[in-house]
């Protein structure tokens, strides 16, 4: 199978481990990615919040490389990316002036741009090639899967499968043997866009996210967003500072959670650059299946 | 100055109370326009139209109820698809189309039929009078 | 009459840039309601809502359109479909041509050293963003503790990535910002 | 030949100042068959009248036209006149040279010249027309009424007490509809089943009224005056002349794990029972999906394995040998002549998962996740002294009194994005009642209403919002909520105060939404069996929003209540009695008249394509067959039913072999009118 790929900055720096879970995985499972050639960065944040133009051009440049190549797809496992891509190509298909525009700015055609696919999309599609490599089922974990905003929102542009009660993360961690809890934060932003402007918020949000999180019972958060992740996972200390009983919680990538369960190699997934440590859960995790395969034998 | 002659076809409830309306108001009107009354701009069949241009015509104008408010309850629809087939005849036969205005005018719209019919009356003028079908003179 | 037509100005303006009539909106207040910044935003976001609503140009100068994080939850919720956090994008897009300098200091050095590293390497360069970002906010000290981990983590790149080309991203740049200063003078 | 009059009116001076009446009248004298053309002063006086009625006798007219207003305003007055002096009233035209034409042009020759024109193009279509009659329908004076809910119960009342007969069809094994499940009712606070059941009972027991519970309508066919519906009348399995209704078949049956529909679901029942203590009839029905006996049944059918009885201890309990396990459903047929559709509302369920495709729910709010949210139905349940709480204001969750509750208005109503954005009329009263209600209830509590503006138009509705607010201490917050959950034992409510500017959280224990009111499941397969249009909701279309709002464009059916939009007791039961004297004038006569203006078939060129039928709204074209002397069927062709018919016309202009004509209004007038005209 083969797909077109669009990594996105993040991807290359500080969700390097998105990136090395993701390739290990699709490497594991058998499936192409195509990367788009010279592509260029989405412009998210900062881009649409501050000129709209530019927050549809620079995407749509992507878009029409992208189609120049034939792709008729593209997945952008980062959940800005997601967003700005598919933003921009819903803006593009629904205002015709605005598609003349974008075009002569970028001097290339624009035809019909390839659907943009988000990473749980992406492993839900997977599922059926997934499902018979799991050799170490999760053994139950306790999981909170944390949609955020950016693959939710707006649902005119990503039609995620329920804006407010979403269900696919829930799903593709249970295929894989995890047992999701259900909890109320799940598509509460978590304020990363201000991360290094207005830090305070940004942990006072991520605090009512992960003491919920734990108060559900969840041994970690999943996510599909790098943006979440750099702000649950490196700031993580800060936001649990003075709180009572606020325990590491580990925040992993929704390919890291598919990729234990397929027994691949943790290191190479990255999972050592996590700042909240998750060898405690890869401990829990092979205790467990130690002892089941004990039980078997 | 040319003073083209045009035939209305419009529906008894709708387009001609308004046009009544129109009348109580005094908004004035060229005097170009003929109103053939009719039930509904459902009962309007092409034919009329075609027989309007054959008597020498030089503009129609059908006018109902707006969509959702045809006494008749959907005769108005009938009217709307009939009429867009009958568009594309008349390309086809060689009367331009822009002498025909469809339209809809409600009880309560007096101004709008004034300007319907001031707005249609300006227009053929200016197209000139209908000179009969491309050919229709080798036919006869 | 169309839309377009009613209203002062500014009403007018974020009518015309979003395609969103912000007559819609009826203050239930469900915006804010859901708002994960209410708390700290001095104007709410129905407020911001209701302002529109009156042309007020004041709301240019206001901080708080500077502290929507486009979680888009209030436009997910909002009712009448208005979508708030679209009519927030125009109106710091309007404040930026109009009264460059009025955001906050340090969430404007963000997103002017973000769109910089864009435009010199067509990608994101993360430690030039903090960098950047630090020597415009005067946050010199923030954040010393994660850097360096960021660094032993192999998260931040030393050198940045260069697209090839980088003509298209320039080009893109200087169209939009022509087409600021060009709906400026409009504006004028 | 021919012989027409024609009579130029100067309505004073309004004709006569722009138009020259006197040339019109000289000019169309020389038009062929006009044997007398005149002009007068006021031609609708009384001697203009004459001056018309004496041609007709003097010159034997067999056609008049009068050339003076709108024939709205005078088309009746002048064919009565000529019906007065002996020619058939539809052989008058008018020329309408005042509204087209004197008061919109100026006196000039060209304003003349077109006054002339109307007029020829007149005389031209009068030589056509027809003589017509009224056509009499006879009418069958009994009602149907569908829905036993308070309206149908009231239309039934008042045109059974008038001395006609009614039928009520019901779907639910009782009368009462959604008025029995409330507690009590705004703005007096009287118990709701204290006001409503002498109702009910009066109903049953009228020797005019037919009751046809725990039944639907199937079909109508006919028209105005002469219905026929059929009504299947669901397997009851309890005969309800022999029952009792002593109860002991519920006291055995062991299925208890149905839903109670009567209780919102908030506490479950028997498989045999009656809906509630006070059921009308009070004799129980089986419900098949949850008895043991109809499970095993429907299991072995669809394995092929034969059908043995099983447990049916509810039939051994019952001393009157009443209950059957082998009847089924029954179709009956009846004859009405008009219909009254009273069949109510449901709430919006706002959980996730919804029926149509435009509603979303409000996942947000958690409704159908957490038993402590509940909507205004269930509440009603709760407050009610029949309730599964016996009248105490309990959590569901777990049986105690709530604290602190939150009311939330407008969900779902006014709200586009969700589906629905009409404001539901009631839930604003019903809101302030459940705030009164509680606060009787629970002495201490906290009651937080959400608001977006509150609408209380009817007769003391604005004081009783006011006492809620200023004597119940309910705390009013304008604003909506964002998101409902629970957290540490408490349901937070994300809401805002708009007024005071700022968000504003509540840690409650109970959430009450007042969701919007829809019109019933399976309106639209309804409407569609009684050929009556509805709009994007569901609701049925009134014929007029104003002048006509409890009929509907099919002649002979009538709307009440929540059937036609959101309505409160006062309004639907004012509607009901609206519905009852339209039926009632209709029935008043043993036959009716109609506009004999309809369409006809050429049953000889009709070539049996049926556009026509396709193109007709009131369902007014029927099949006929033509046979031979042998009775062998040799082509079927369209035959118009002038009962039915409206005299639009749709049909005529959509034949496609021109054997429909529209009397009045035939393709030879029409030709004939634009031929006459100086083009």
């Amino acid at each position: 199978m083969r797909f077109g790929y669009y990594p996105g900055c993040s991807l290359h720096a500080t969700a390097r481990e998105f990136s090395e879970s993701l390739l290990t995985l699709v490497k594991a499972l058998d499936v192409q990615l195509d990367e788009v050639e010279d592509w260029a960065c989405c412009g998210a944040s900062s881009a649409h919040a501050t000129n709209h133009l530019l927050g549809v051009a620079l995407p749509a440049r992507t878009l029409a490389i992208a189609e120049g190549q034939g792709l008729d797809n593209i997945v952008a496992p980062c959940a800005a990316c997601y967003g700005r891509l598919a933003g921009a190509a819903h803006e593009i298909e629904g205002d015709a002036a605005l598609k003349g525009q974008v075009a002569e700015i970028l001097k290339r055609p624009l035809g019909t741009p390839p659907e943009i696919i988000n990473v749980v999309g992406f492993l839900q599609s997977l599922l059926p090639e997934i499902q018979p490599r799991v050799v170490k089922p999760l053994d139950g974990l306790k999981v909170a899967c944390y949609y955020g905003c950016l693959l939710l929102r707006p649902h005119k542009v990503t039609r995620f499968d329920d804006r407010e009660q979403p269900e696919s993360m829930e799903q593709v961690c249970a295929a894989v043997g995890a047992t999701p809890v259900a909890w109320n934060k799940r598509i509460e932003c978590c304020g990363a866009g201000f991360s290094l402007s207005r830090t305070g918020s940004v942990i006072r949000m991520g605090r009512e996210i992960l003491d919920d999180a734990r108060a559900a019972g969840a041994e970690a958060v999943v996510v599909g967003c790098p943006m979440c992740h750099s702000n649950l996972d490196m700031r993580q200390p800060a936001m649990n500072r003075g709180q009572a009983g606020a325990g590491a919680l580990p925040v992993l990538y929704i390919t890291e959670l598919v990729g234990l369960a397929m027994g691949l190699d943790p290191k190479a997934m990255g999972l050592q650059r996590h700042y909240v440590s998750t060898q405690p859960l890869l401990d829990r995790l092979s205790t467990a299946v130690a002892v089941a395969e004990g039980e078997v034998s | 100055m040319f003073e083209p002659r045009i035939v209305a076809f419009v529906c008894n409830w709708c387009t001609y109370t308004g046009a009544d309306l129109a009348g109580t108001s005094r908004l004035p009107m060229a005097t170009n326009v003929r109103i053939v009354r009719l039930p509904c701009t459902g009962r309007i069949d092409p034919l009329f139209i075609v027989k309007a241009f054959e008597r020498g015509a030089d503009g129609v104008i059908v006018s109902g109820c707006h969509p959702g408010d045809c006494h008749y309850s959907e005769g108005n629809y009938h009217a709307r698809r009939r009429f867009r087939l009958f568009k594309e005849l008349m390309d086809f036969t060689g009367i331009d189309s822009d002498r025909v205005t469809f339209s809809w005018v409600s009880a309560s719209q007096g101004q709008k039929w004034a300007d319907v019919v001031n707005g249609t009356t300006e227009r053929i003028r200016a197209l000139g009078p209908f000179e009969g079908y491309p050919g229709s003179e080798e036919v006869a | 009459m169309s839309h377009s037509e009613h209203g002062p100005p500014l009403t007018r303006e974020i009518r015309a840039r979003t395609g969103i009539d912000p007559a819609r909106c009826y203050q239930c207040g469900k915006c804010t309601a859901g708002c994960p910044m209410a708390d700290e935003m001095p104007t709410r976001i129905q407020q911001i809502m209701r302002k529109i609503q009156q042309g007020r140009e004041e709301l240019l100068e206001d901080p708080s359109i500077w502290l929507c994080l486009s979680c888009e939850q209030c436009s997910s919720r909002c009712p009448q479909q208005v979508e708030p956090a679209r009519l927030v994008d125009a109106l710091r897009e309007l404040a930026m041509e109009r009264a460059p300098g009025t955001a906050p200091r340090r969430i404007g050095a963000f997103h002017t050293a973000f769109l910089e590293q864009i435009k010199l390497n067509g990608r994101l360069y993360e430690f030039g963003l903090v960098l950047g970002y630090k020597l415009r906010s005067g946050a010199l000290l923030d954040d010393v503790e994660s850097a360096p981990g960021m660094m032993a983590r192999g998260k931040l790149a030393l050198v940045p990535t260069r697209i090839d080309g980088l003509d298209d991203v320039r080009r893109i740049f200087e169209a939009c910002e022509r087409r600021d200063s060009s709906s400026e003078e409009e504006a004028k | 030949m021919a012989r027409i009059g024609v009579f130029v009116c100067h309505c004073g001076e309004n004709i006569a100042r722009t138009v020259d009446c006197a040339a019109v009248a000289g000019s169309v004298a020389d038009h062929p068959s006009v044997v007398c053309s005149v002009d007068y002063k006021y031609m609708c006086s009384d001697p203009g009248q004459n001056l018309v009625k004496d041609a007709i006798t003097e010159h034997g007219l067999d056609g008049v036209v009068v050339a003076a207003c709108s024939p709205h305003m005078h088309l009746k007055t002048f064919r009565r006149a000529a019906s007065n002096a002996g020619l058939n009233a539809y052989l008058v035209e008018m020329a309408n040279i005042r509204e087209q034409c004197a008061w919109i042009h100026p006196r000039t020759p060209e304003t003349t010249v077109k006054a002339t024109d109307l007029v020829r193009a007149m005389v031209e279509k009068v030589k056509q027309n027809v003589p017509l009659e009224p056509i009499r329908i006879p009418v069958t004076p009994t009602a149907l009424v569908i829905g036993g809910g308070i309206a149908g119960i009231q239309a039934a009342l008042d045109i059974a007490e008038a001395g006609r007969d009614v039928i009520i069809v019901e779907k639910e094994p009782s009368l009462g509809g959604h008025m029995s499940q409330l507690s009590e009712t705004f703005p007096t606070l009287d118990c709701s089943q204290c006001i409503l059941t002498p109702r009910m009972v009066d109903a049953y027991q009228h020797p005019r009224i037919k009751l046809y519970t725990y039944s639907e309508v199937e079909k109508l066919e006919g028209y105005i005056g002469n219905f026929e519906v059929t009504i299947r009348k669901k397997g009851r399995s309890v005969d309800i002349d022999t029952c009792t209704g002593c109860g002991a078949c519920m006291e055995v049956c062991p299925s208890k794990k149905a839903l109670d529909e009567f209780d919102m679901g908030l506490r479950t029942r028997t498989a045999v029972y009656t809906p509630f203590p006070q059921a009308v009839p009070n004799k129980p029905v089986i419900d098949r999906e949850h008895c043991l006996h109809y499970k095993a049944e429907a299991r072995a059918i669809a394995r092929g394995k034969p059908v043995k009885a099983v447990c049916q201890k509810c039939a051994k309990a019952c001393a009157a040998d009443a209950i059957s396990f082998d009847g089924g459903d029954e179709l009956i047929k009846e004859k009405v002549g008009a219909v009254v559709v009273a069949t109510g509302f449901q709430l919006y369920s706002v959980a996730k998962d919804q029926p149509e495709p435009y509603l979303e729910g409000y996942g947000e709010y958690g409704y159908g996740a957490d038993p402590d949210i509940v909507d205004g139905l269930q509440f009603e349940r709760l407050a009610s002294a029949s309730g599964p709480t016996g009248g105490k204001i309990l959590c569901p969750s777990n049986g105690q009194a709530p604290k602190t509750i939150v009311f939330i208005q407008c969900t779902g109503s006014r709200d586009p994005a969700k589906g629905i954005e009409y404001c539901s009329g009631v839930c604003c009263m019903y809101t302030a009642k459940h705030a009164m209600l509680y606060q009787h209830s629970v002495h201490g509590g906290r009651a937080v209403v959400f608001y977006m503006d509150i609408r209380a138009t009817g007769k003391g509705y604005d004081a009783f919002t006011r006492r809620a607010a200023e004597e119940s201490g309910a705390e009013y917050v304008r604003g909506r909520v964002s998101a409902i959950y629970r957290a540490d034992g408490k349901l937070v409510v994300k809401g805002v105060d708009t007024l005071g500017g700022e968000p504003m959280t509540v840690q409650a224990d109970m959430v009450v939404l007042a969701t919007a009111i829809r019109p019933q499941p399976g309106i639209k397969e309804l409407a569609q069996k009684l050929s009556i249009s509805y709009d994007q909701h569901g609701f049925l279309n009134e014929a007029h929003p104003k002048l006509r709002p409890v009929e509907t464009n099919t002649a002979g059916i009538f709307l009440a209540g929540c059937s036609q939009a959101p309505r409160d007791i006062p309004d639907s039961v004012a509607m009901a009695s609206a519905t009852a004297a339209k039926v009632l004038a209709l029935f008043s006569r043993s036959e009716m008249e109609r506009e004999p203006q309809v369409a006809k078939v050429d049953q000889a060129t009709c070539s049996g394509c049926f556009h026509c039928e396709r193109a007709c709204a009131y369902g007014a074209v029927e099949h006929l067959e033509v046979k031979d002397r042998r009775g062998n069927v040799l082509r079927v062709v369209a035959q118009i039913n002038p009962g039915v018919c409206q005299g639009c016309g749709t049909c005529a202009a959509n034949c496609p072999s021109k054997s429909i004509e529209l009397d009045g209004f035939t393709d030879a007038q029409v030709f004939a009118s634009i031929q006459a005209l100086s083009l």
